[in-house]
């Protein structure tokens, strides 16, 4: 990878444009504001991991002697509300799309920037009142907060966690408005809908759901925390409530919400395919229109957490049948991307390995997504390991993996400083065994039956659990590193060009990292998505200027002063 | 178009500004939509499923209060949207008389309400289960109207605390609604009075006005849900 | 520590061969479908890999023919995938008319099992091989999910109601009963065992067990003790419903609607009197409601009382009579 | 796009019909017409609504993108009720449970 290694001069951009706290904490740069989120999430990615430390430390015998059953309850639980609530929802969105939606649709900044630091604030305050009830001793009646044993039974801190729960999401809902308003009314002249990059597109469908799928989750956990005040509610039997409206509730906006953090990483892979290929996205409308249609029909498929919850047998062939709907969307998008490496320029950066290791995954994850969307298998399978096997495979395998590749892909924008190469493909490498050989083996336990939430299990599971957590001892050094050579090559990284990949995208076009106002001036566009050209094309078509300007960092150091 | 002092630094010019402002309302305006879609469904659900005891319930409710509350809602939505009318033509002086009169309707249908709530208090209608307050369902209680006396032996008490549950929730996050708007409207009759706003430049009132009418719709379809359906029985 | 590593539970049901095959066959699905991606990812990846940093490929047209393709396609494979779980879905949750009867009321943290005849077990359940089971279940406290992995059902014990699923055991041993929906602190300890008995041995463990007469027996007792049998005579002649011939078939309601006359109608109609008043008899029901006075337990036992004297006939006409309204109370 | 200016006389016209409407579904509500009590409350109450978003909302000169953005939200509170009902409306088809 080239670097700029002549000495740069010192140039204004948005790290060093101002100093000090203040100058942090109540900026209204979508740049800072996405650092700040990046901070804020990393922090909880090692808080939901430390749990997830412990959990699995647990099961590496059937009895259960590290910790008594209520702490083990109380660990999971933490564990599934701080990495869904507090690292995966707003990873992604919060960090990649609030640092890039601007600059890829050349904008100088979000639509509502006071709102967007709101939302950090609102963040904040969410966080704050689960990390109190963490302190207080957390809460354990699973993320899914069940009723009525979270109105009624636990004896957990159910109602500051839920209202942390409840805060977080009006973060997360002030963040998709934000990126719906900014995609429609402030893209850059020329800047057609079929011009977007697919990251956009993702991050549209992904403020979709947030904004029409969160709020349904607050008004419920509203409704629990004053049930379980007023001891008394509309879940509760002796009213004659009942408790599997609370279920139909809950996973109207939490299926949705998979594709929440899942869609924002597969806007981060057609990013990652198309760049390090150096071709458009086989069949750019198709993959555009997928993310569409899987945040619309993700709202029709609830349901199928509920095969046996003595919800009706119709409803649930209906919310089978929706369910295999919206697996094609997902399918297509994998072909497309295989598609786009035919005969491409393919590069093995750490971004790509990182593409590559998503897709598989992937794979997995939807295909065993297969399997419990099946009503007769997935009576078998429900509540058992295989499930936590499968979100992990799209959660961990997926998001994650989108979050990692696009960090190490944006890195050198958001930082101007480049990572070390040869560790980062190294971490990438431990990762992947890590996380197969930590998950693999749980499919293996469901299927023999092993249900989930246990803290002790009979003798016969346990050496696959024990595969299990020597594969998430991996997988924890796997994270770790990226994290210390990251904070590392911020200060002694290499400087990054402002294209060091030679990649398409308005965000390449301006330097690493952006000044303030993104741009130096507002961009015209009047090229397609991805449009890599060769050469000779080039010169035919009298498109040098721009191709080239994004291939020849050499030529792109002007903005420098 | 000239550069405004209302105009942000991000925009290119107030037009694009505007057409932000108003997508983003509508845009939560349609997560609002959401949020009390939850409390309408589970409403829907146990209406459907209990009809007797919700009627019954319904009707120990005072339905004229609710219908006053109508008229001072909507009363308030047309001086809201005179607000808004005058802020185009640039009238400060009736944009302020216009944004105070929104907030002594508001304030009306707050009061009311709070005489509402009082009533069901008093009535031991709270649905909590309190050591020292607990929901009570007596055969000949409350009886204004003497709506429910000839029914009321013949209903689940707990399905009437259901009805009355859902009437405190739906009621309450919408009165929390008005109490937001409310200090939405105070927040601009200030900036009113500071000459914020002009013919070009008069995004905050209309946006508000939006919510306004927004919170008034929900109560539009709060009124024959909570009061009405269910009122011709034991008449 | 087995070091097995074990790949697939014991099949002991009629249903667990049908389960496994639909299992088997997305098995060799997902590995077909990996393994090509897979492989054309790998080829093209070390087939078109980049020589030099500058280059740029020339760019492909997407084809239209081929997303067509694989939207139909897997389209048309998810489609065969829903049919084929929904018709084992449908044979799970459709009981069978012939069965035997078992009852269960889950509280924290156990398994408390009702023989018909009697027998009350906690946390391990006999039963014979070759005969459809079908169990009732309820609880007393928060949702459990009946999970026998070695059977491949499960279904949720969800509080207010009676959820029913059904097996036939094909093979006798010990198999795990789980309970698969988390329920507080000793979530991992409901655990109990199914006991799948060859027919004989089955009819001797009967024999050496029932102590306290039959579960209908025991529920006619509380009939009588709660003074049910004043109202409900068999003689047309109380002021409750006739309960004789009453299970299973419909019921005329007040409100014009029918209801079937099952378990969960028998169990709100006893906890909740006034919920759903028979056609002809008065309205408010001068029926107390025993919501909070009966255990679910007492409430299976009348529930079987009634479904026991449900084919008996009334004695006098066959339709209970409307009674002209009587005093309250 | 310019701002529409809509007339005071309009606002007042659809007060009019907002107050007159709520003084019918208030009168209605009192006769007893079987289950179109419920049919009649809520159709008035549909079209205040109507009434409300098109003029006071200034929806009806909106863009097309508002329009989308409306029915959006109602088309989602539609799928909501609607999918949830298809579980209690069919529990009885096959009793597992009520």
């Amino acid at each position: 990878m080239e670097t700029a290694a002549e000495v740069v001069p010192p140039r204004t951009h948005y790290v060093n444009a101002k100093y000090g706290v203040k100058s942090w904490l109540l900026t209204t740069d979508h740049k800072r504001i996405a650092l700040l989120y990046l901070a804020s999430v990393t922090f909880f990615f090692f808080v939901g991991g430390f749990f997830a430390v412990l959990i699995r430390l647990e099961l590496l015998t059937p009895q259960g002697d590290l910790v008594q059953a209520e702490t083990y309850n109380r660990l999971f639980t933490m564990h599934g509300v701080v990495m869904i609530f507090f690292f995966l929802i707003p990873a992604i969105p919060a960090v990649l799309g609030n640092f890039l939606v601007p600059l890829m649709v050349g904008a100088k900044d979000l639509a509502f920037p006071r709102i967007n630091l709101l939302s950090w604030y609102i963040y904040t305050l969410g966080a704050t009142f689960t990390v109190i009830a963490i302190l207080l001793g957390g809460v354990d009646t699973g993320w899914t907060f069940y009723t009525p044993y979270s109105s009624t039974y636990s004896n957990g801190n159910v109602i500051l966690t839920g209202l942390g729960v409840f805060i977080v999401g009006f973060s997360s809902i002030l963040t998709g408005l934000n990126f719906i308003v900014t995609i429609h009314t402030m893209r850059a002249p020329g800047l057609t809908w079929f011009r977007l990059p697919l990251f956009i597109w993702s991050h549209y469908a992904t403020s979709l759901i947030m904004i029409l799928g969160t709020p349904v989750i607050a008004v419920t956990i509203l409704l629990l925390a004053l049930e379980r005040l007023a001891h008394i509610g509309i879940f509760d039997p002796a009213l004659g409530g009942d408790p599997v409206l609370f279920q139909h509730l809950f996973w109207f906006y939490s299926h949705p919400a998979v594709y929440i953090m899942v869609l924002p990483a597969m806007g981060v892979i057609s990013e990652l395919v198309a760049n390090m290929t150096r071709k458009n996205i086989f069949g750019y409308k198709f993959v555009a229109f997928a993310s569409i249609a899987i945040a619309v029909f993700g709202f029709l498929v609830w349901g199928h957490h509920m095969f046996v919850s003595t919800q009706s047998v119709y409803a649930g062939m209906v919310f089978s049948i929706l369910s295999y709907a919206v697996a094609i969307p997902s399918a297509v998008k994998v072909f497309n991307w295989t598609a786009t490496l035919y005969k491409g320029s393919i590069s093995y950066n750490t971004p790509m390995l990182y593409a590559f290791g998503f897709i598989g995954f992937f794979i997995i994850g939807g295909m065993t997504g297969l399997f419990l969307a099946a009503l007769g298998v997935d009576i078998h399978v429900h509540d058992t390991y295989f499930v936590v096997a499968h979100f992990h495979y799209i959660m961990v395998g997926g998001t994650i993996m989108g979050y990692l590749g696009g960090l190490h892909y944006w890195w050198p924008k958001i930082s101007g400083r480049m990572y070390p190469e040869g560790w980062a493909r190294f971490a990438a490498l431990v990762i992947f065994v890590g996380f197969n050989l930590t998950f693999f083996p749980q499919f293996l336990l469901g299927y023999m039956g092993m249900p989930r939430r246990y803290y002790a299990y009979p003798e016969e599971f346990q050496v696959l659990n024990v595969m299990s957590s020597a594969g998430a001892s991996i997988l924890g050094i796997g994270y770790l590193i990226p994290m210390i050579y990251l904070i590392w090559s911020m200060r002694y990284g290499p400087h990054a060009s402002a294209n060091p990949w030679g990649a398409f995208g308005l965000e390449w076009r301006t330097s690493s990292p952006p000044p303030t106002q993104n741009f130096e001036k507002t961009p015209v566009v009047t090229w397609e998505a991805y449009e890599f050209h060769p050469r000779e094309e080039r010169e035919a078509l009298g498109v040098m200027d721009v191709l080239d300007r994004t291939l020849r960092p050499d030529l792109n150091v002007g903005d420098r002063g | 178009m000239a550069t405004h002092a209302g105009l942000a630094h991000h925009f290119d010019d107030i037009e694009q500004q505007r057409e932000a402002g108003t997508l983003g309302m509508w845009a939560f305006l349609v997560t609002e939509v959401m949020f009390f879609g939850g409390l309408f469904l589970a409403y829907i659900l146990y209406r459907s499923k209990y009809p007797t005891e919700f009627a019954v319930a319904s009707n120990s409710l005072n339905v004229t209060m609710g219908f006053i509350n109508t008229l001072v809602l909507i009363c308030s939505s047309l001086t809201m949207a005179l607000a808004v009318y005058f802020s185009q033509i640039g009238n400060r002086r009736l944009i302020t008389v216009f944004l105070l009169l929104t907030m002594v309707l508001g304030t009306t249908f707050l009061v009311v309400k709070g005489f509402e709530y009082h009533e069901k208090y008093v009535e031991h209608h709270v649905p909590v289960r309190f050591p020292t307050y607990e929901f009570k369902w007596e055969p000949h209680g409350s009886d204004h109207a003497g709506a429910h006396e000839a029914s009321s032996l013949a209903v689940d008490t707990g399905r009437v605390e259901m009805f009355f549950w859902l009437y405190f929730a739906m009621t309450g996050v919408h009165a929390l609604h008005m109490i937001i708007g409310l200090g939405i409207l105070t927040t601009l009759v200030i900036m009113t009075r500071r000459g914020r706003f002009t013919p070009e430049y008069h995004s905050p009132v209309e946006l508000s006005g939006l919510y306004w009418h927004f919170v008034d719709i929900v109560w539009i379809f709060l009124f024959p849900l909570l009061y009405l359906i269910g009122a011709h029985l034991h008449r | 520590m087995q070091l097995s590593i074990p790949f697939s539970p014991d099949q002991a049901s009629s249903y667990s061969g049908r389960v496994d095959a639909l299992f088997a066959f997305l098995c060799v699905l997902t590995i077909l479908f990996g393994a090509v991606i897979t492989l054309v990812i790998i080829y093209f990846a070390i087939k078109y890999r980049r020589r030099k940093e500058d280059e740029i490929p020339r760019g492909v047209e997407g084809s239209m023919r081929l997303e067509l393709f694989w939207t139909v396609v897997p389209f048309l494979i998810a489609m065969g995938i829903f049919l084929w779980g929904s018709s084992l879905y449908f044979t799970m949750y459709r009981p069978p008319d012939e069965a035997l009867e078992i009852y269960i009321v889950a509280k924290q943290w156990m398994w408390k099992f009702q023989h018909l005849d009697g027998q009350r077990e906690i946390n391990e359940l006999h039963v014979p091989v070759g005969r459809k089971v079908k169990i009732t279940m309820t609880t007393e406290d928060v949702i459990h999910s009946f999970f026998v992995p070695a059977f491949r059902i499960k279904m949720d014990v969800v509080p207010g109601k009676y959820s029913t699923v059904w097996f036939e055991p094909t093979k006798a041993g010990r198999y795990h009963l789980f309970c698969a929906e988390y329920c507080g602190t000793g979530h991992s300890r409901m655990i109990g065992w199914i006991d799948v008995m060859e027919a004989s041995e089955y009819q001797a463990w009967l024999a050496g067990g029932a102590a306290e007469g039959s579960l209908a027996s025991s529920g006619e007792k509380l009939f009588q003790q709660l003074a049910c049998n004043t109202c409900h005579r068999s003689d047309a002649q109380g002021r409750g419903p006739v309960l004789e011939g009453l299970f299973g078939k419909p019921v005329q309601l007040s409100d014009g609607s029918t209801v079937i006359g099952d378990e969960n109608y028998i169990r709100e109609s006893i906890l909740n009197s006034q919920a759903k008043i028979v056609a002809g008899f008065q309205k408010p029901s001068i029926m107390p409601t025993f919501q909070g006075l009966i255990s679910e337990e007492q409430v299976l036992q009348l529930v079987a009382y009634i479904k026991s004297i449900g084919t008996k006939q009334p004695m006098e006409g066959g339709a209970a009579k409307p009674q002209p309204p009587t005093t309250q109370q | 796009m310019r701002e529409h200016i809509v007339s005071p006389k309009v606002y007042f016209a659809v007060f009019t019909a907002l107050a007159v409407l709520t003084v019918v579904t208030w009168s209605v509500a009192k006769l007893d017409l079987g289950f179109l009590n419920v049919v009649v409350a809520l159709t008035i109450a549909v079209i205040k609504a109507t009434l409300v978003v098109l003029y006071f909302m200034h929806v009806r000169w909106s863009s097309r993108l508002t329009w989308v953005f409306v029915c959006t939200g109602f088309f989602w509170l539609a799928i909501m009720v609607a999918l949830t009902l298809s579980d209690y409306l069919t529990r009885g088809w096959l009793t597992i449970a009520p």
